[in-house]
């Protein structure tokens, strides 16, 4: 193992044999590296967060035909930390009547939430913060803490709008959690592991290639589950004020802020880590710097995506988008997963073409029937006649044909 | 290493203590809670015993998740029922629901 | 092994200790001049009467009760899908039947019109 | 005293005092938050018992799911839960009698049982099989009544609480 091919490990082999030279018993320098190094990625993971703002800012200028920041610093590369340091000096305004714990704790949640899914992301293929055999559904477990994070802020803000919005919220959340369940267990049908790393390992055609649908129901709602644009009713500035961070100030509103912009790039790690083959690619095993670099470039490429979907998509309004979950993503989250698992029993598993073609075949036909359905639905309801359900059943049709 | 005998104390005061609400709280929705309690309590024990005696069986795995099903559908119904009592009511107070007196 | 939670255990008091570090430094670095006007809570025109209570619809609740139905079936199809591969066709069928049973209730609230947000 | 039993006790008191906390705090919705804790604590423990799969669940069932289903209940009965509420029913120190002797005869029961105080574990160290469990759900001799027995258990809870529930005109305060 040389420096070049794998520099973590190599520290990491080379720290533990110098504390283990001192003397230091081995549980003690394992807890010693677990400390140093998580401390490092959750470190990273903070910082990283500017890196984002200004990558998003300069994006969305573009789309707009703006230059986005660029007056501090190379390309406008530290408005970001003129930003944090700003924002560092700001008064934090307690309000009369605060409930203290969770107004206090909101925030925090808010970001350590996010933060603890890097835990048991692959970066490469030795690279992983821990092995956990039940990553998929740790991730899945993380996501509902974050709930909490909302509910806390909303509650402990003692008001009426920031309570209304953050249930709001946190409907909206559960509601878009429903299809996004369903559809993390399509990967680990195919490839029999919950163990992230495994799963990418597993990705021999990559997932994207087997289960399209699955990945696109899985990029709307991670979407929705992050609060992004189109689906950012949470903090609707022109219906709810500011949604349930409305009486943050300081740092107590920009840890929010942190929490959502590190939010939507951890969604992108995932869709890369599950669907886009992870750290896979050429001499990605030998030599685990490419995976690592991999592995970058395809959740930057997910990420430019969930970029671009804010910047040209409007928002729904609240009756569209549960309709949207409840009637067509859920229904159709459940039959992609339970036809992929017949399809696949029933084609032979070693030969590879076939697997995909059959796939993707059974994909086009399960889409064209949903955008069929829809189409029907949209004239005639199927279970009832209000003229709500026909404009959702509209837009869901017109979003499900954009995708 | 822990003695078994610790983890079934701990679950044993733990539905004790869900018991004490069950019967002492007026309000239903507390009621509720403490039944989530005492359902946590006989989720330690099952896991404790599958771990210190059953470790190859898979009998009390699935225990576990039907306790978890049981569980959902339990709080399902009963805040459903608790939602409707107070719409017709306005109160969920277990004292106050005295309609079937005669 | 044990190993796995410790670091788990490690990593989230860390994602939670740098926020609130971080916050904690703002504090300490921020200026600290409380009135009374700008300690009141925000609203649109005049100040709250009583309590926060905000009408409530129970469109949450339905909305709450199906998601948990959905995530307590997760718990049974989870481990159904880590063994799929080693399955055999039966398996499949059962658990569609699983989900099929399910779709009935989802079924059952669309023609109720509980998934109507009103 | 080893680092794990330490790691245990301090589990066992943290949950015990949010559970505490639940049956005597006066507001529902600090009840609900209390009550989180108490679940994050038995997930921990479950941690302790080499379990890997109920651990997540826990977290991912009772505190997303079931919490959030109780907060949003509290929220929508909450018009007449104020401070000045009783709290207890009158003779609430009669509870005492039924929960005392329960853990009593709890207690006395299990520590005249030999393995009652084994140290010895039998789980497997890397967590319980998952793919063992998959596989006995759907085979015909192992649980494959209780997985669909439990499909239609769900079933009837969704249906039972949306019918009790559910108010046509307005969908309700």
């Amino acid at each position: 193992m040389s420096f070049v091919a794998d520099p973590i490990n190599f520290i990491a082999d080379w720290l533990s044999k110098l504390l283990l030279g001192w003397g230091l018993p081995p549980d003690l320098v394992m807890v010693l590296l677990f400390i140093i190094g998580s401390g490092l990625l959750a470190t990273v993971a903070m910082l990283w967060v500017t890196i984002l703002i200004w990558y998003e800012r300069k994006i969305i200028g573009r789309i707009q035909d703006r230059f986005g920041p660029n007056r501090v610093g190379p390309y406008g590369l530290f408005q970001s930390i003129a930003d944090m340091i700003k924002i560092f000096t700001k008064e934090h305004i307690s309000p009369d009547g605060v409930d203290w714990f969770p107004f206090t704790i909101a925030p925090i949640i808010a970001v350590g939430a996010v933060l603890a899914v890097w835990a048991v992301i692959p970066f490469s293929a030795n690279f992983v913060g821990t092995n956990l055999s039940v990553g998929i559904l740790f991730i899945l477990a993380i996501g509902g803490i974050g709930e909490f994070g909302i509910v806390f802020g909303g509650w402990g803000s003692n008001n009426k709008y920031a309570l209304l919005s953050a249930f709001r919220a946190v409907a909206q959340l559960i509601s878009y959690e429903t299809p996004y369940v369903i559809c993390f267990l399509i990967p680990v049908m195919l490839s029999g592991s919950m163990n992230l790393n495994d799963i990418v390992k597993a990705q021999d055609p990559w997932f994207i290639f087997l289960a399209p649908l699955g990945a696109l129901i899985f990029f709307i709602t991670s979407i929705a589950e992050v609060g992004r644009t189109p689906f950012d009713l949470a903090e609707a500035e022109s219906e709810l004020v500011a949604g349930f961070n409305i009486e943050y100030s300081g740092l107590k509103f920009g840890m929010f802020y942190v929490g959502d912009f590190l939010h939507s790039f951890t969604i992108s790690l995932l869709f890369a880590a599950l669907f886009l083959g992870g750290w896979k690619g050429p001499w990605a095993e030998q030599i685990p710097v490419l995976g690592f670099v991999y592995f970058f470039i395809k959740s930057s490429a997910a990420y430019f995506l969930v970029i671009l979907l804010r910047a040209s998509m409007p928002r729904f309004r609240i009756d569209q988008m549960m309709d949207f979950t409840w009637k067509v993503l859920t229904p159709l989250s459940l039959t992609v997963v339970s036809m992929t698992a017949l399809v696949d029993k029933l084609l032979p598993a070693n030969l590879i073409w076939v697997r995909i073609g059959g796939l993707i075949l059974l994909n086009i036909i399960i889409f064209i029937a949903t955008d069929r359905l829809l189409d029907i639905y949209w004239k005639k309801p199927l279970f009832q006649k209000n003229n709500q359900v026909e404009d959702a059943s509209k837009a869901s049709s017109v979003k499900l044909g954009a995708g | 290493m822990i003695p078994l005998s610790w983890y079934l104390i701990f679950a044993a005061i733990l539905f004790c203590i869900g018991l004490f609400g069950v019967i002492a709280r007026r309000n239903l929705m507390s009621v509720l809670m403490c039944l989530e309690l005492m359902l946590n309590a006989v989720n330690i024990n099952l896991l404790s015993f599958w771990s210190y005696l059953y470790g190859k069986d898979l009998q009390a795995l699935v225990f576990v998740a039907i306790i978890f099903a049981a569980a959902a559908a339990e709080t399902a119904v009963g805040l459903a029922l608790i939602i409707s009592v107070y719409r017709r009511r306005v109160t969920v107070n277990a004292n106050d629901l005295d309609m079937m007196k005669g | 092994m044990f190993n796995d939670w410790i670091y788990i255990a490690i990593f989230i008091v860390i994602s939670l200790f740098l926020p609130a570090a971080a916050i904690m430094m703002a504090y300490f670095l921020s200026p600290h001049k409380p009135n009374a006007i700008k300690n009141t809570i925000y609203e649109c025109g005049v100040e709250t009467v009583g309590d926060t209570w905000v009408q409530f619809k129970v469109q949450y609740y339905i909305f709450g009760l199906i998601f948990l139905i959905f995530d307590v079936e997760s718990i049974f199809l989870y481990p159904w899908a880590v063994a799929y591969q080693i399955m055999s066709i039966y398996g499949v069928l059962e658990a569609i039947a699983f989900i099929l049973i399910l779709v009935g209730g989802l079924m059952y609230a669309w023609r109720k019109g509980a998934l109507q947000w009103i | 005293m080893s680092i794990l039993q330490i790691i245990f006790l301090l589990a066992a008191l943290a949950t015990l005092f949010c559970a505490v906390k639940v049956v005597i705090t006066t507001r529902m919705m600090h009840s609900a938050f209390w009550l989180v804790g108490a679940l994050l604590g038995i997930a921990v423990l479950f941690a302790m018992l080499e379990s890997r799969f109920f651990v997540v669940v826990q977290v991912l069932v009772y505190i997303g799911a079931i919490a959030i289903l109780i907060i949003f209940a509290v929220m929508l009965t909450r018009k007449i839960m104020d401070e000045n509420q009783q709290r207890m029913n009158q003779l609430w120190g009669l509870a005492f009698i039924p929960a005392g002797g329960v853990l009593a005869g709890l207690i006395y029961i299990l520590s005249r049982w030999n393995a009652f105080n084994t140290t010895a574990r039998t789980a497997p160290v890397n967590g319980e099989d998952i793919e063992a469990l998959g596989k006995a759900l759907v085979s015909p001799t192992g649980f494959m009544l209780p997985f669909e027995v439990s499909s239609i258990l769900l079933l009837a809870a969704l249906i039972g609480a949306i019918f009790v529930s559910y108010d046509r005109k307005g969908g309700g305060r």
